[in-house]
């Protein structure tokens, strides 16, 4: 145990590196931060001084050394663009992502659960095919257009929700704010929440229903029955937990790539969180932030990863002997 | 013995049309569907420069009075009538359709093509060898994970744009962004097939091939990949639907096909802008065909998934 | 009254002398006063300073007479060395206005309401430069540590970045950068007191969110509308769209001087051929970018600089219809075949910025010019120009001086030392480049517009530029919402009136 | 005896079962190894059938692939037809062929998306023996020796039985004309009636090509009619050996009487079986000495510190400090 | 004599498939008696597994038995409600499978899984379910039960699983317990110990015993009587001892002439020549008639029923039907 864990922060700490090292290369290929710092009148002179002060006229492993060291003590440096330091700017957006990613993961993960379980017991009926086949519309239309409409019928044609941005929110504390104990702020979670969820959703329901589909034929299920237990006890406390298993290491990992994909559905609500940040970031040039960004999407995917992994140990008691040593 | 009737084997064909998934193809109304759907925009699509009344992607031959010409009506100015209306620049939207899906399908098929080709080659080495080579491969793809496909498509677009000259941009930015989709898209097969590989490599008739000494390559590629390749050919489908979504949302992200030359995802990029101005048909259109292709493609690999999986019969 | 105001982007810092960027300009304009502003009509008008001239006996001496009574949002009174203060700190190497207040030389209190202005030499036009330029607190700035604008290489966070203290009509209230900033009226402001009491501002990047957003009632005044939403947002009740012209004018620019060009298929430089440069002049069908690219929210225009801007003239101005045949039979006449080049082309900078290359590319191509289109984001569109990276290229300019000189300092010279920053197309004439060097000092305007005039004629002689148009701004309000358009797209809220 | 065709000796195979690197530092935890074979030795001679019975891991498989290059042996050599295999050079091109082997599973065994024909005449197109219109019209003819039709050559695997699966996979084997047949529970994924078929189509093809087997086999009966010698194994240690037969009317060592007690005896003789005491010991960390001394009837102490030595016996060798004090068997 | 614990009569399943209804049992009858072990033989895909699901209402659709009734102590039980029908499963029959590797669910402890089955049937407190649950671990040849009991399936080797299997099968005393090849996947040494348990625990209880298997011997050491399935059908039912050495049906004798004995000296094995025909495939009259040296006209005509012959013994072939006999060429 000890040493799965060791070993899977060592692998982290690799990962780390690795992302750290593309991003960094990233970096000389988004453009010239230095456009958008100063104002047009900026003269040509005045403007590789920046660069050299910046230290952007450095060899680049220079520049990355300068960068990996900073980033081992957290420190990310000022945003180009909005000048402030870019740890703090991360950690103010960070609850707005945080809270939407979790709000529909957790969307995602109840309803994707509780279709792909239901898809799987009636596998012939008619209400089934019907979700699997409508489940499919979400995932078969940009994530952005599909923002655009909500907003359009919802906020524009209706008028029940707000279109854009998180509504009131409430510190909890110096470094978490929340939307989530407001009215406005429930209202405005639910448009981007949904747009975020959808595609998460159907992935998890289809997984669902077709490992719920395999462990329905083991041999174990059918022993169970035999036994004589209720098809509840069968299906639920059998077929589901069984089910659970692999589930959770890919929901694991969809949770990550939600916080990333929020990239698209921030833009798209004016969603005060840190892909929208990134995305500006990009526009902007603003190394900085972007390198800091990436860095948290690893971390972020790193630790879930070892959640995932220690939930797994938790849940399958066949990991927690000697087996430790096969990851995956 | 079994009675056997030589010369009574039946063709390859009837073979094909009486096979057990043909049958649950034949039977099967959705997949029809899709599939009449999925072919019928396939083929407009293919044969896009034989079909479409004219060719949007040639801007000498576009007026840009026609612009915002609703469908079925004439235009103020030139009236010239189109049936499915003109977008901003002009172009005739049925044409534009036929000829940004066809860009579409090309980068959607071959980011598949290239992530299906990375996959299998990595999956297969990676499962064959085993040790600390599936390892260090396995980690690449963890790596590969930890950036998910929209940011590993930004990052290699901006890594792309530094090294090629900006005067092939124009016609490189398809294939970057084909690398930038196959390369986001590889792991999923890199990961079945290793899973199948290692199944199959301990399986006898690979056994009975190593025991009269066949080469491990031939071994991989004719012995273990056929019998690979079902799962492969479900992720395969489904990817596709994913890599056209996905070159839409990039090209939303501003990393796209030039706008004179759009694909399906450019033209709804484009015509979301003109949502709430009322020129619905501009983005109308190429969703309706975005959202067509993708789910019949979808229900396709959808039904795939369950037809090719003995268990489920 | 509140007014929630929305634009694509937010102000990048609340320093008032570190970005010299047009959002951060318009905000900070309702927190911190300047010495003169500009009205809606592009005239300049007294503000801080009641009055300004240049010294009797040293015509590099500008004279500036402050407003008495004026009172910092901290209580602390206006006076001059809050001024030379302030022209300390937007000289100051870390500055984003520097280039602004070139000739400054230094500033110096004669007393309590006097200041001189030593510029290095006569520098008639100076006063045009004073609109951006806000004055900070000497006290505050020091108390504060924030003597000089934030530096980034220090890596240090700085506390102007998020603390005001103007003499503006709002004082801040709150502020979560990109998200939202909240004002509120300043009761001891020394002009008319505000309808508007509370200003709430709110970034939102995207175009349909931010209109949905105005549908929906989620806010009142949205600046940045995109011109397809026009019509429909007049249409709309309760919605009321304000249009004027912006200070900016866009046009395309090439490289007619080097030998060969980077992205062409001939060997020569296609735009070094005169015919050529008539023919895309000939093929470039303002009207029609102007109708459906621009929805009529221009204003076609042959002259490379804004109506405000001196120098302008009607007869710059004009521009005949477009006519394919002719410029073909140009074009035909060098490259029978025609030729192929590329365009590079910013897809977020100005109003529809892609879809006019885009229509400019078809124009072209039915010339024979056969153009591919480059277009991306803003950061990588300009270190083109700056590093000479393009053969062709678009470019919006806007003037903040209103004066010619500027266009020609950046745009005209040839590019050495501080002039011809954005010279992308290297155009270089030693004869013009002497006669802009020469109006910088004089002080003779009507000699001075003569010389400008000499320049303008040369430049449009040689086609430097191909213009296309100046933007028209549009601002989308409640109904009821009185607001001018600026043509630095700079809206004043205080002197918002409300029904 | 002859020159044998096939001679193995000291023939050992350890698979390294350690936990990861960090585990065992951690854990303070030394390199394990499973010793799936250790110093087996025995010879067969051509024309014979020798089988090899054992309970499950007790390494039957092992020996099996070791012997056709599957596996390298940790130690111990193999000498086929005088020629003493490189095992880590692989066997050479020239022996290969005279190789063959034919596994449990009739439904794995034949790679289901190749023809039959394909699978047949991959042999001989690997070792080239043959031009491709040769090598099919040979795969049809041994499609015919086992007793299939010479149209099924374009057939899929799936078309066919288990037992008519396990005829293709002999002719593939028989198809580079080797001269020696490894044969790894060629029968028990099958059903009796038709594991009689392939038993004496077995025999008839060593008739009529002179084949050599090398059988491996859990059933007792199986091979007591098909071998002409037989080894036992336990825990991947060759405890006896002896001519066909008479093993089982004379069996030695405690572990061969045994294996003969728990067959399910069809003839209903009426003999009351005793049922085995305890379960096969985990090969990571077998017993000291002699492997079987915690389930013997005759275990003394010397069992339990010293390995024991083949030694002869009348019916061949066994390794048993006991030998002496058994009884004749009942 | 007494009545049959289990009497199934004239059982017919059928799988619906594309190229028409395949019929896995056709008309199979038989009886087992209270406390009696029944062996079922067959070959693979004879229907002996199908026979026990059907019997527990087991068969996976779109499979179903489309005829005839199974009676458990003259209730019929093909016909119940599935709750019903659910409510026998585990408390009046039990059920043994193959491979006791993939039986038992490896999420939950052996405990869990027992109480769970106990608690089902019975009505008792979980302190109970558990006392019962190490005792009947204890029974089934568990050593140190008390302690084993809370740990996982996969703690246990491939003995002692089937070991618990059999515990979970039995732990609401059924009358009836059907197993399906109990052994097949363990080691000769352990497949005694197995069949030794679950033989004494069933005589103990005076629970019957369906032991489904290919394995003669097995059948040979434990079966009261025999039931020989070719094809979905009953070839012949008889005292095991008679069908072994003097098999009535053809196929029964070929079969056992096919086995390998440790007695056996001849040099060549009985060899029925064809293999089992697929359910799609089976030949008009008599199933076995194609493999058959004997047959005669009317074997490739009509299907022989189940012929009840003196001793207990049953048929179903011509050859023992007096009346066709007749006209059988001998020679
Ligand atoms: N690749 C391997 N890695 C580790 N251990 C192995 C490996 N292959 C075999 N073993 C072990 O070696 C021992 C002998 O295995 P082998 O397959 O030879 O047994 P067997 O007698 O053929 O058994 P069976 O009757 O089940 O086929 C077993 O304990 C097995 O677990
Ligand atoms: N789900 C199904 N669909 C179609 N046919 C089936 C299905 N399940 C079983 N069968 C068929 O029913 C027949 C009887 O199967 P069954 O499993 O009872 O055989 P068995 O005698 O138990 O064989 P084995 O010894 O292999 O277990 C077989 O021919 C099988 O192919
Ligand atoms: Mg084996
Ligand atoms: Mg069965």
């Amino acid at each position: 145990m000890i040493a799965f864990i060791i070993r899977r922060l060592l692998q982290s700490v690799i990962v780390m590196i690795a992302v750290a090292a593309v991003s960094f290369t990233l970096f000389r290929f988004v453009g010239d931060p230095i456009n958008s710092m100063v104002g047009q009148e900026t003269s040509i002179a005045d403007r590789q001084a920046l660069r050299d002060s910046l230290g952007l006229n450095d060899p680049i492993v220079l520049q990355f050394g300068r960068f990996l060291g900073n980033a081992l003590q957290g420190e990310f440096g000022i945003s180009y663009r909005l000048q402030m330091p870019v740890t703090e700017l991360i950690l103010q957006r960070l609850p707005a992502t945080v809270e939407l990613a979790l709000v529909s993961g957790l969307l995602a993960f109840v309803l994707g659960l509780s279709l792909g379980v239901y898809t799987a017991l009636r596998r012939r009926g008619v209400l089934s095919n019907i979700i699997m086949t409508a489940s499919l519309i979400g995932v078969s239309l940009p994530t952005f257009l599909i923002g655009v409409l909500l907003i359009w019928v919802f906020a524009v044609e209706l008028r029940w929700l707000p279109s854009n941005g998180r509504g009131e929110v409430v510190a909890l504390g110096d470094c978490w704010s929340t939307g989530l104990l407001t009215h406005s702020g429930r209202l405005a979670l639910i448009l981007p929440a949904i747009t975020l969820g959808l595609y998460q959703m159907t992935l998890i329901m289809r997984l669902v229903r077709a490992e719920m589909l395999e462990v329905l034929r083991a041999d174990y299920i059918k022993f169970a029955r035999a036994r004589g237990l209720s098809a509840r006890a069968v299906n639920f406390g059998h077929a589901l937990k069984n089910t659970l298993v692999p589930v959770i290491t890919i929901t694991g990992l969809q949770l990550g790539s939600i916080i990333a994909f929020a990239i698209i559905t921030e833009t798209v609500f004016n969603w005060p969180g840190v892909g929208a940040l990134f995305i500006n970031s990009v526009r902007f040039v603003d190394v900085p932030v972007m390198a800091a960004y990436l860095m948290m999407i690893a971390l972020i995917f790193v630790v879930i990863n070892l959640i995932v992994d220690l939930l797994y140990y938790a849940v399958d008691p066949r990991l927690r002997v000697d087996r430790a040593g096969k990851a995956h | 013995m079994t009675p056997n009737t030589p010369g009574k084997t039946p063709g390859r064909l009837y073979r094909l049309w009486d096979s057990d998934l043909f049958y649950a193809f034949r039977t099967a109304p959705v997949a029809i569907v899709a599939t009449l759907v999925a072919l019928t925009i396939i083929a407009c699509a293919v044969l896009a420069p034989w079909l479409a009344p004219m060719n949007p992607y040639n801007p000498g031959g576009l007026n840009l009075m026609n612009g915002f010409t609703p469908p079925m009506e004439p235009n103020a100015f030139t009236g010239e009538t189109f049936l499915m209306g003109a977008d901003n620049q002009g172009r005739d939207m049925l044409s534009t359709i036929m000829y940004g899906t066809r860009t579409s399908l090309f980068v959607g098929a071959m980011a598949v093509l290239f992530a299906m080709t990375l996959g299998i080659s990595i999956g297969l080495y990676a499962g064959w060898r085993g040790g600390w080579v599936d390892g260090a491969l396995m980690r690449v793809a963890d790596v590969q994970l930890a950036f998910p496909a929209i940011l590993i498509a930004l990052l290699i677009f901006g890594i792309a744009r530094g090294f090629i000259p900006d005067n092939m941009r124009d016609q490189l930015a398809i294939w970057v962004l084909i690398v930038a989709i196959g390369l986001s898209d590889w792991v999923q097969f890199a990961r079945v097939v290793r899973g199948a590989t290692m199944v199959e490599k301990n399986k006898e008739y690979v056994q009975a091939a190593r025991v009269i000494g066949a080469h491990p390559a031939k071994i991989m590629f004719r012995h273990i990949l056929p019998n690979v390749m079902g799962p492969v050919l479900v992720i395969a489908t489904i990817s596709l639907a994913l890599a056209i979504i996905a070159e839409a949302t990039l090209s939303f992200l501003g990393v796209g096909v030039p706008p004179t030359q759009p694909s399906l995802g450019t033209l709804i990029r484009i015509g979301q802008g003109f949502l709430i101005s009322g020129e619905w048909w501009i983005l109308l259109f190429p969703s309706l065909t975005l959202l067509a292709l993708a789910l019949s493609v979808n229900l396709l690999g959808d039904w795939l998934r369950d037809a090719l999986n003995p268990r489920l019969r | 009254e509140t007014v929630r105001w929305a634009r694509v982007a937010d102000a990048l810092t609340l320093d008032p002398h570190s970005q010299n960027e047009g959002p951060t300009l318009a905000l900070l304009r309702h927190v911190y006063g300047t010495l003169v502003s500009r009205a809606v009509d592009g005239s300049l008008t007294p503000d801080l300073a009641t009055s300004w001239e240049i010294h009797p006996e040293d015509p590099t001496i500008w004279v500036l007479h402050l407003r008495e009574g004026v009172t910092f949002h901290d209580g602390s009174a206006f006076t001059a060395e809050d001024v030379v203060f302030s022209y300390e700190r937007v000289l100051h190497e870390s500055s984003g206005f520097r280039a602004i207040h070139a000739d400054v030389v230094g500033a110096e209190a004669v007393d309590e309401y006097t200041v001189h202005v030593q510029m290095s030499g006569p520098s008639p036009l100076y006063p045009n430069n004073l609109t951006n330029f806000f004055i900070v607190d000497k006290t505050w700035a020091e108390a504060n540590d924030v003597v000089a604008p934030q530096n980034y290489a220090a890596g240090e966070e700085n506390f102007a970045v998020r603390n005001t203290n103007g003499t503006g009509p709002y004082q801040l209230v709150s502020r979560d950068p990109e998200v939202r900033t909240v004002l509120s009226v300043f009761d001891g402001y020394y002009g008319d007191a505000p309808q508007v009491t509370e200003v709430i501002y709110q970034p939102i990047a995207e175009a349909a969110t931010r209109i949905a957003a105005l549908l929906s009632g989620e806010v009142d005044f949205v600046q940045d509308v995109p011109v397809q939403d026009i019509a429909r947002l007049e249409q709309t009740d309760g919605i009321a769209i304000t249009t004027g012209p912006e200070n900016r004018n866009i046009f395309f620019a090439y490289n007619a001087t080097s030998p060969t060009l980077r992205s062409t298929n001939v060997a020569d430089n296609p735009f070094s051929h005169p015919e050529i440069r008539e023919a895309m002049a000939l093929a470039l069908d303002r009207d029609a970018i102007r109708q459906v690219v621009m929805r009529g929210q221009s204003q076609p225009s042959a002259a490379p600089l804004p109506p405000f801007v001196n120098g302008w003239t009607e007869e710059m101005n004009a521009y005949g219809a477009p006519d394919y045949e002719r410029a073909a039979e140009l074009v035909r006449s060098v490259y029978p075949d025609g030729f192929s080049v590329q365009l590079d082309c910013p897809n977020d900078r100005y109003l529809n910025d892609e879809a006019i290359c885009q229509a400019t590319v078809g124009m072209l191509g039915r010339i024979g010019i056969n153009v591919s289109l480059n277009s991306q984001t803003r950061s990588l569109h300009f270190p083109l120009i700056e590093n000479l990276e393009t053969d062709f290229y678009l470019l919006g300019w806007g003037v903040p001086t209103f004066d010619s000189a500027y266009v020609f300092n950046f745009l005209v010279h040839t590019r050495e030392g501080s002039y011809g920053a954005y010279n992308g197309g290297q155009y270089s004439n030693p004869e013009v480049d002497a006669m802009i060097e020469e109006i910088a000092t004089m002080t003779d305007l009507d000699e001075r517009n003569a010389t400008i005039a000499r320049i303008w004629d040369r430049v449009m002689e040689d086609r430097v530029f191909l213009n296309v148009h100046n933007q028209l701004l549009a601002y989308a309000v409640r109904e009821g919402i009185n607001i001018d358009v600026h043509p630095e797209n700079s809206p004043t809220l205080w002197t918002v009136t409300i029904d | 005896m002859a020159e044998p065709l096939l001679k193995i000796e000291g023939l050992t195979r350890r698979f390294d079962v350690s936990k990861p690197w960090l585990n065992r530092v951690i854990e303070r935890d030394e390199k394990q190894f499973l010793t799936a074979n250790a110093d087996v030795s025995f010879e067969i001679a051509k024309g014979e059938t020798f089988a090899l019975v054992g309970e499950s891991g007790s390494g039957k498989s092992t020996i099996a692939k070791m012997v056709v290059g599957l596996l390298p042996p940790s130690a111990g050599t193999i000498t086929f037809a005088g020629q003493k295999i490189d095992t880590g050079a692989g066997i050479p091109r020239s022996l290969r062929r005279r190789f063959q082997m034919i596994f449990q599973d009739p439904f794995a065994s034949l790679n289901p998306r190749w023809r039959v024909g394909e699978i047949i005449a991959e042999p001989i197109r690997t070792f080239g023996l043959m031009n491709p219109t040769d090598a099919r019209n040979e795969a049809a003819r041994l499609l015919e020796v086992v007793g299939l039709s010479a149209g099924d050559v374009n057939k899929f695997p799936h078309e066919f039985s288990g037992g008519q699966r396990q005829r293709i996979a002999i002719a593939r084997a028989l198809s580079s004309k080797p001269e020696f047949i490894v044969c790894d529970e060629p029968t028990s994924a099958l059903d009796v009636s038709v594991q009689a078929q392939i038993l004496n189509l077995m025999r008839d093809l060593q008739d009529e090509f002179g084949l050599t087997y090398l059988l491996i086999s859990h059933d007792l009966s199986v091979v007591r009619h098909m071998s002409t010698r037989i080894g036992v194994l336990y825990l991947g240690r060759l405890v006896e050996v002896a001519q066909g037969k008479r093993l089982f009317s004379e069996p030695q060592h405690p572990y061969t009487r045994m294996l003969l007690d728990a067959v399910p005896d069809l003839a209903l003789s009426g003999r009351r079986r005793h049922a085995v005491e305890g379960e096969i010991p985990n090969p990571i960390s077998p017993p000291p000495g002699c492997a079987f001394h915690p389930r013997c009837p005759l275990v003394h102490d010397r069992c339990k510190r010293e390995v024991p030595q083949p030694r002869p016996t009348p019916i061949g060798q066994a390794a048993c400090h006991a030998l002496d004090r058994l009884a004749p068997a009942a | 004599m007494a009545d049959p614990l289990l009497s199934v009569r004239d059982l017919v399943v059928e799988f619906p498939t594309r190229r028409g209804t395949l019929r896995a049992l056709d008309r199979v009858s038989f009886d087992i008696m209270p406390g009696e072990v029944l062996g079922m033989v067959g070959e693979s895909g004879a229907g002996k597994s199908i026979t026990g699901a059907a019997i527990i209402g087991l068969i996976e659709p779109p499979g179903r038995i489309a005829g005839g009734e199974i009676r458990l102590k003259g209730e019929r039980i093909d016909t119940l409600r599935p709750e019903a029908l659910r409510r026998i499963r585990g408390k009046r029959i039990g059920m043994v499978f193959q491979d006791p590797l993939t039986s038992l669910n490896p999420l939950y402890t052996v405990a869990q899984q027992l109480i769970e089955t106990i608690r089902t049937h019975i009505d008792c407190s979980e302190a109970e379910a558990r006392k019962r649950a190490v005792a009947l671990l204890d029974r089934v040849g568990i050593p140190a039960a008390a302690r084993r009991i809370d740990d996982y399936p996969h703690h246990f080797s491939g003995g002692m699983r089937q070991r618990v299997v059999i515990a979970l099968a039995l732990c609401a005393e059924p009358e009836l317990v059907i197993a399906d090849e109990p052994t097949t996947a363990l080691d000769v040494s352990v497949q005694s110990q197995i069949i030794e348990v679950l033989k004494d625990i069933c005589a103990e209880r005076g629970a019957a015993v369906m032991l489904i298997t290919h394995d003669m011997g097995v059948i040979a050491e434990t079966a009261d009587r025999v039931a020989v399935l070719y094809a979905g059908r009953v070839a012949e039912i008889g005292p095991v001892r008679e069908v072994i050495t003097e098999a009535l049906h053809p196929y029964t004798r070929g079969l056992m002439g096919s086995i390998p004995t440790l007695t056996q000296e001849s040099d060549r094995l009985v060899q029925i020549p064809g293999a089992m025909p697929r359910l799609n495939a089976i030949p008009q009259g008599c199933a076995f008639n194609p493999r058959c040296d004997r047959a005669f006209a009317p074997c490739f005509t009509d299907r022989p029923e189940l012929l009840a012959l003196a001793g207990g013994r049953q048929v179903a072939c011509w050859l023992h039907d007096t009346a066709k006999a007749q006209e059988v060429p001998h020679g």
